[in-house]
């Protein structure tokens, strides 16, 4: 089964639960993880959630030259190998979208890897703008 | 004593830009200026489409490069076995206190360097001493400075 | 002119003999590195220009030929007459107008410089009669010394080049590998392997291009055989690749040289020039389709390029650091393409196994280890040189036989066999016999073929210091065991030479000889620490007498002894002049004194003075 | 696929996989040091050894590092047993004394009980145990700015002539994958220094904030063909940007409705 990860930055409010939930889903001994989706205000209380986009020709995996960034067949994200990543923050910089973050915290390399098919943020969006539809082909 | 990198390159251009030639390279520039300048570090690695970093490791790593100035005349002492057991020790404390270097030291008027070489095949007279590639068997340690000078 | 047919190629053999057979009387002068010492370069010399200016009738300029080393290096610079066989031994530039005068026009004999047994007495004439050479069979030795190694036509006279033939004009390279897999051959670097097998299996890998490498490394001290071969004899070890190549499959073909042969590097590369003039490599060698060449590739001082994988390494252009070699390089060598890696010597024994037969070399030997050995015979024994004897020979036959006992008839302690991985055998192990297998059943190996003889003047516990501290200078530093393991192993023998070390010390360096051995990355730390298991083996007691008393028995490590002169001194002041730290005081033709504190017991006066009036208590 | 024994349990392993890598998929903890993903194994520490045998070798064992040792058929395995734990705490040993401060030296030889070296403490030591992962990952980064030099126990990382390396862009990778934090480097405002060369790090033409230097993403843009302008501003406000594109596509299509 096919899923599709659906941004409606329209029925977007900014409440930033989905920045909450993901941030307590990546925590680590009572630590919180960074969120890697951001809800932003483009204008007067118009938000739009930026999160990864899963590119095709993702500009993150042409950077890392360790070869640390891999599509994930099942879940098509682009999941971070943290037994390659050397955190040498290439993925980051070429990000055209902002969306490779370092975890301070953690002092380690994120990006929404889509919570391997079950994403928190979706569930936890009271507005439903954020959703996760299954793709009948 | 600065090596005009002209003059480095003229030797290096002497054998082809493969990079299993780079041991023969260095010991050509050996050859010519008796150590290797550091200019040649990076003009070796160039010709060769090498990272300066491998030229550096296989300058530090093979014995028979120096990277510093050596003097005009090499003095090698053999550490064999054979020469060992026969008196190696006592020709290298002669020459010692004779020309006032250790092994691996090179004299300040850059005359004489005396260097120890792990055995060079000429057991069967040792304790053996080379001064510029010339053999010198069965030396007797008092006669160590005497052959060094000579030459 | 190119020798396109092996027709050709024996007509060129026909020639070349009538030519020789014209020059009645041979004159080989030995250019080995113990007569070139000696000076012999200066006797060719002398022959030559003495010769051009007297036109002697039938003894012209061309009978005086230059050879690699004869074997007897002990009585360098030696001159040979041939075909009588005469050997002249310590000669010197004075006798060269005598040799021509009295033995080349009027036959006679210079009796002085005739070789005489110390022990008998008896003087020998005919250089095949001296119990050095008399026990001897020379397979990879039997052009050096004989032939011109700068003359292809002599290699070719000698036979050279016709085992090539031979399997160009009607082996398959199956038959050429089941050949010298049949002869027993085992390789001659020490490690033992069945050259026959290791090219079956590089014969059999799909992967191509394939490499034929020729190991010239010889990095062990006290061997010097590959040298002889490779300075004397340079087309054999050619004419063995090539046979090789033919056999794998191989087009690309390297000899890797150590950087302290010079002149080897100047004879291959003469013989390489002078075998592709010929059409002997290079394209369709001898007209067939075998296709093959060989470059030289010089070492550059690293003891652990005779290992193969950092040997590969070193041709590839990088730094000689091994691999693991789960992978075997007959698979995945030289560029991660299947290499065979033969040692100088394998080779030399090649183009003779094919020539006379797996059989014949099958004969000699003992059954596991087949043919003959080189060996280089060094130290503390009188008859110093080169030989090439049948496997299975016992170390007394070798040292006492062939090589006349020990200097000033001392006393035989132990002889150090295969180098910094071999050991130290005693005086109780002088009956083994001399194989692959034997001397590696007992704490040390044959290796490449190096001897050093000891006598009591050497201690054991400085021995293997001496090989400790030489691992820790060859060592390549990659892995733990070897780079930090031999440094403590040698920081805790050097305790033990200074009598500072207990009885724990020594636990604690078998422990870790131990895990040095069984977890080292190559052959270097595997065996590193195998002098020093042999030497507190089997000379156990000098490692007590230097932790429990304080004592050197062989008189060397100077932390525990003491220099004296005795009431012999006739006072000619040589110690006096010799000892670096001023610590020798006294009038000429008086007794000496040696001040015990200032004396800093370097060996200097002990090793000039002629009349033994130094003790060392 | 391969069948092969790791203590006593009989496991599948792909050809040409490494020992290391299935002992680790069966969850069994063998030590490691020069060990990581992203370089190629070359067996320096040999920490990761185990014993390996064949039923056709009549009893012979041989202790092979696990890292390069390819899976074999019928392959028999142990991976901890008194001569490997032996092996190991030596070696560990053998590191304490050339690295005693070493935090995770010292953390890996607790593991075998030692506290201290038994050997005498190497005056010329320091924290580097010489695993060449930072060699490694500079030659996969392409550069191999830095390599091992000397030889033997002088051996020490550094670039040519010790100096800065000409070829180093600061990237940092080999800093961050040394184990032991040997290699030092900081950022003080601008300026990334590492041995002994020092960087202009880009800062966000918005913000301001440092991101990456520019040779490391002058590299990235010549070897991976990416836009120069992805890496002129920092992360933060390219998201922000992201939402104010967005943002104007939302509020076009809307007014396109109206």
């Amino acid at each position: 089964m096919k899923y599709r990860y659906q941004v409606i930055p329209e029925l977007c409010t900014g409440c930033r639960t989905c920045e909450l939930a993901c941030a307590f889903k990546f925590a680590r001994d009572g630590k919180p993880g960074r969120s890697r989706i951001y809800p932003l205000a483009h204008a007067k209380d118009q938000y739009v959630p930026v999160v990864c986009f899963q590119c095709d020709d993702a500009a993150c995996v042409r950077a890392c030259m360790f070869d640390a960034l891999r599509r994930n067949e099942e879940t098509g994200a682009i999941d971070v190998d943290y037994e390659r990543c050397v955190r040498c923050e290439a993925c980051v910089a070429a990000c055209p979208f902002g969306c490779a973050l370092v975890d301070t915290g953690f002092d380690e390399i994120v990006k929404c890897d889509l919570c391997r098919g079950n994403p928190v943020c979706v569930k936890f969006c009271p507005e439903s703008a954020l959703r996760y539809v299954e793709i009948k082909d | 004593m600065i090596i005009d990198s002209k003059k480095i390159q003229r030797v290096i251009d002497r054998l082809p830009p493969d990079k299993k030639q780079l041991i023969m390279i260095l010991q050509d520039i050996q050859q010519e200026f008796h150590y290797l300048p550091k200019e040649s570090v990076r003009l070796v690695a160039d010709y060769l489409g090498m990272p300066q970093s491998a030229v550096y490791s296989a300058a530090t790593f093979y014995k028979s490069f120096s990277l510093i100035p050596r003097g005009e005349n090499i003095i090698k002492v053999c550490k064999g076995t054979a020469c060992h057991i026969k008196g190696a020790d006592l020709i290298i404390d002669q020459l010692d206190s004779g020309l006032g270097i250790k092994p691996g030291e090179t004299t300040k008027d850059l005359k004489y360097t005396v260097e120890v070489v792990n055995c060079v095949g000429a057991c069967a007279m040792a304790p053996v001493m080379i001064v510029n590639d010339k053999y010198f068997g069965e030396v007797r340690c008092n006669r160590a400075i005497k052959i060094a000078k000579k030459g | 002119m190119k020798i396109d047919s092996i027709r050709k190629l024996n007509k060129w053999r026909r020639e070349i003999r009538t030519q020789q057979k014209a020059i009645k009387t041979r004159v080989l002068i030995c250019l080995g590195p113990g007569c070139l010492a000696g000076g012999s370069d200066l006797i060719l010399k002398e022959f030559r220009t003495i010769l051009k200016k007297k036109k002697i009738k039938n003894i012209s300029v061309a009978s005086i030929k230059k050879t690699g080393c004869h074997g007897f290096c002990a009585r360098g610079p030696l001159v040979i007459i041939e075909p009588q066989g005469i050997f002249y031994s310590k000669v010197k530039k004075i006798h060269v107008a005598e040799i021509i005068e009295k033995t080349l026009q009027r036959g006679e004999i210079i009796e002085k410089l005739l070789y005489k047994d110390p022990d008998t007495e008896k003087i020998y004439k005919e250089w095949r009669k001296i119990p050095f050479y008399a026990r001897q069979q020379k397979i990879a030795l039997r052009n050096v010394g004989q032939i011109d190694p700068d003359e292809i036509t002599d290699y070719i006279a000698n036979g050279g080049y016709s085992a090539l033939a031979k399997i160009l004009k009607g082996m398959k390279p199956e038959e050429v590998i089941e050949q010298v897999s049949a002869s027993g051959l085992r390789g001659r670097g020490g490690a033992g392997f069945s050259t026959g097998r290791k090219w079956a299996t590089c014969a059999r890998a799909e992967d191509e291009p394939r490499y034929v490498l020729c190991n010239g490394d010889e990095g062990d001290p006290g061997a010097f055989m590959d040298r002889c071969i490779m300075e004397g004899d340079p087309h054999t070890v050619l004419e063995g690749m090539i046979i090789c190549a033919y056999a794998v499959g191989s087009k690309e073909g390297y000899i890797y040289v150590r950087e302290e042969y010079p002149l080897a590097v100047v004879n291959l590369q003469k013989a390489i020039d002078d075998a592709r003039r010929f059409g002997l490599l290079g394209d369709n060698i001898l007209g067939s389709d075998l296709c093959f060449d060989i470059e030289i590739s010089k070492g550059g001082g690293a003891f652990v390029c005779g290992e193969s994988s950092a040997l590969m390494k070193s041709v590839a252009g990088e730094i000689g650091e091994p691999r693991a070699k789960y992978v075997r390089s007959v698979l995945k060598g030289l560029h991660d393409k299947p290499t065979v890696l033969n040692n100088v010597e394998s080779y030399a024994n090649i183009p003779v196994i094919i020539e006379k037969g797996a059989d014949w070399f099958a004969s000699i030997g003992t059954k596991k280890s087949a043919g003959t050995k080189a060996f280089s015979l060094a130290g503390k024994i009188r008859n110093t040189g080169l030989i090439e004897v049948p496997m299975g020979i016992t170390l007394r036959e070798i040292i006492y036989d062939i090589g006349g006992g020990i200097n000033d008839n001392r006393e035989f302690k132990a002889v150090q066999t295969g180098g910094p991985s071999g050991g130290c055998l005693p005086a109780d192990k002088l009956d083994l016999d001399v194989d692959f297998d034997t001397l590696t059943e007992n704490g040390s190996m044959m290796g490449s073929g190096g001897m050093v003889v000891m006598d009591d003047r050497t201690c054991m516990v400085d021995v293997s210091r001496y090989f400790l501290n030489f691992l820790v200078e060859e060592s390549c530093g990659k892995c733990v065991p070897c780079r930090e393991g031999l440094y403590q192993l040698h920081k805790l023998n050097e305790k033990v030479c200074k009598g500072k070390a207990g009885d724990d010390d020594l636990k604690l360096m078998e422990n870790l000889s131990r895990t040095i051995m069984s977890s080292s990355l190559c052959g270097l730390g595997q065996s590193g620490p195998n002098p020093f298991l042999s030497t507190i083996m089997y000379f156990r007691d000098e490692y007590e007498a230097h932790v429990n008393e304080q004592k050197c028995p062989g008189g060397v490590c100077k932390d525990l002894i003491t220099y004296r002169i005795n009431d012999d001194c006739d006072g000619c002041m040589a110690c006096l002049k010799v000892c670096a730290a001023d610590a020798i005081t006294g009038k000429k033709n008086e007794k000496h004194v040696i001040d015990e504190i200032k004396c800093d017991r370097c060996g200097a006066c002990y090793a000039v003075c002629n009349i033994n009036a130094i003790d060392i208590i | 696929m391969v069948k092969l024994q790791i203590n006593g349990k009989t496991v599948e392993a792909r050809e040409g996989e490494m020992l290391l890598a299935v002992i680790k998929r069966q969850g069994i903890e063998v030590p490691t040091q020069c060990h990581h993903e992203a370089i190629e194994p070359t067996g320096n520490c040999r920490l990761c050894m185990v014993e390996i045998t064949k039923k056709n070798w009549d009893g012979w064992k041989k202790s092979v590092t696990s890292c390069l040792y390819p899976v074999e058929e019928g392959l028999i395995v142990e991976t901890h047993n008194d001569k490997l734990f032996e092996i190991r705490k030596t070696i560990l040993d053998l590191q304490l004394a050339r690295s005693p401060h070493s935090d995770y030296v010292r953390k890996m030889a607790l593991d075998y009980g030692l506290e201290k070296s038994s050997y005498p403490v190497e005056p010329d030591g320091d924290d580097c145990i010489m695993c060449y992962a930072c060699t490694r990952i500079c030659e996969v980064l392409g550069k191999s700015a830095i390599s091992p030099t000397q030889r033997g126990h002088q051996k020490v990382i550094a670039g040519p002539f010790g100096e800065a390396p000409p070829d180093c862009i600061g990237c940092l990778s080999c800093a961050h994958i040394c184990p032991t934090d040997h290699i030092k480097w900081n950022d003080k405002g601008q300026t990334r220094t590492i041995w002994d060369k020092s960087f202009e790090l880009i800062a966000c033409s918005k913000c301001g904030k440092k991101t990456i230097t520019r040779e490391f993403a002058d590299y990235l843009i010549e070897k991976r063909e990416l836009p120069a302008n992805y890496f002129e501003i920092c992360d933060d406000c390219k998201r922000q940007e992201t939402a104010e594109k967005i943002g104007s596509l939302v509020v076009r299509a809307r007014e396109a409705t109206i």
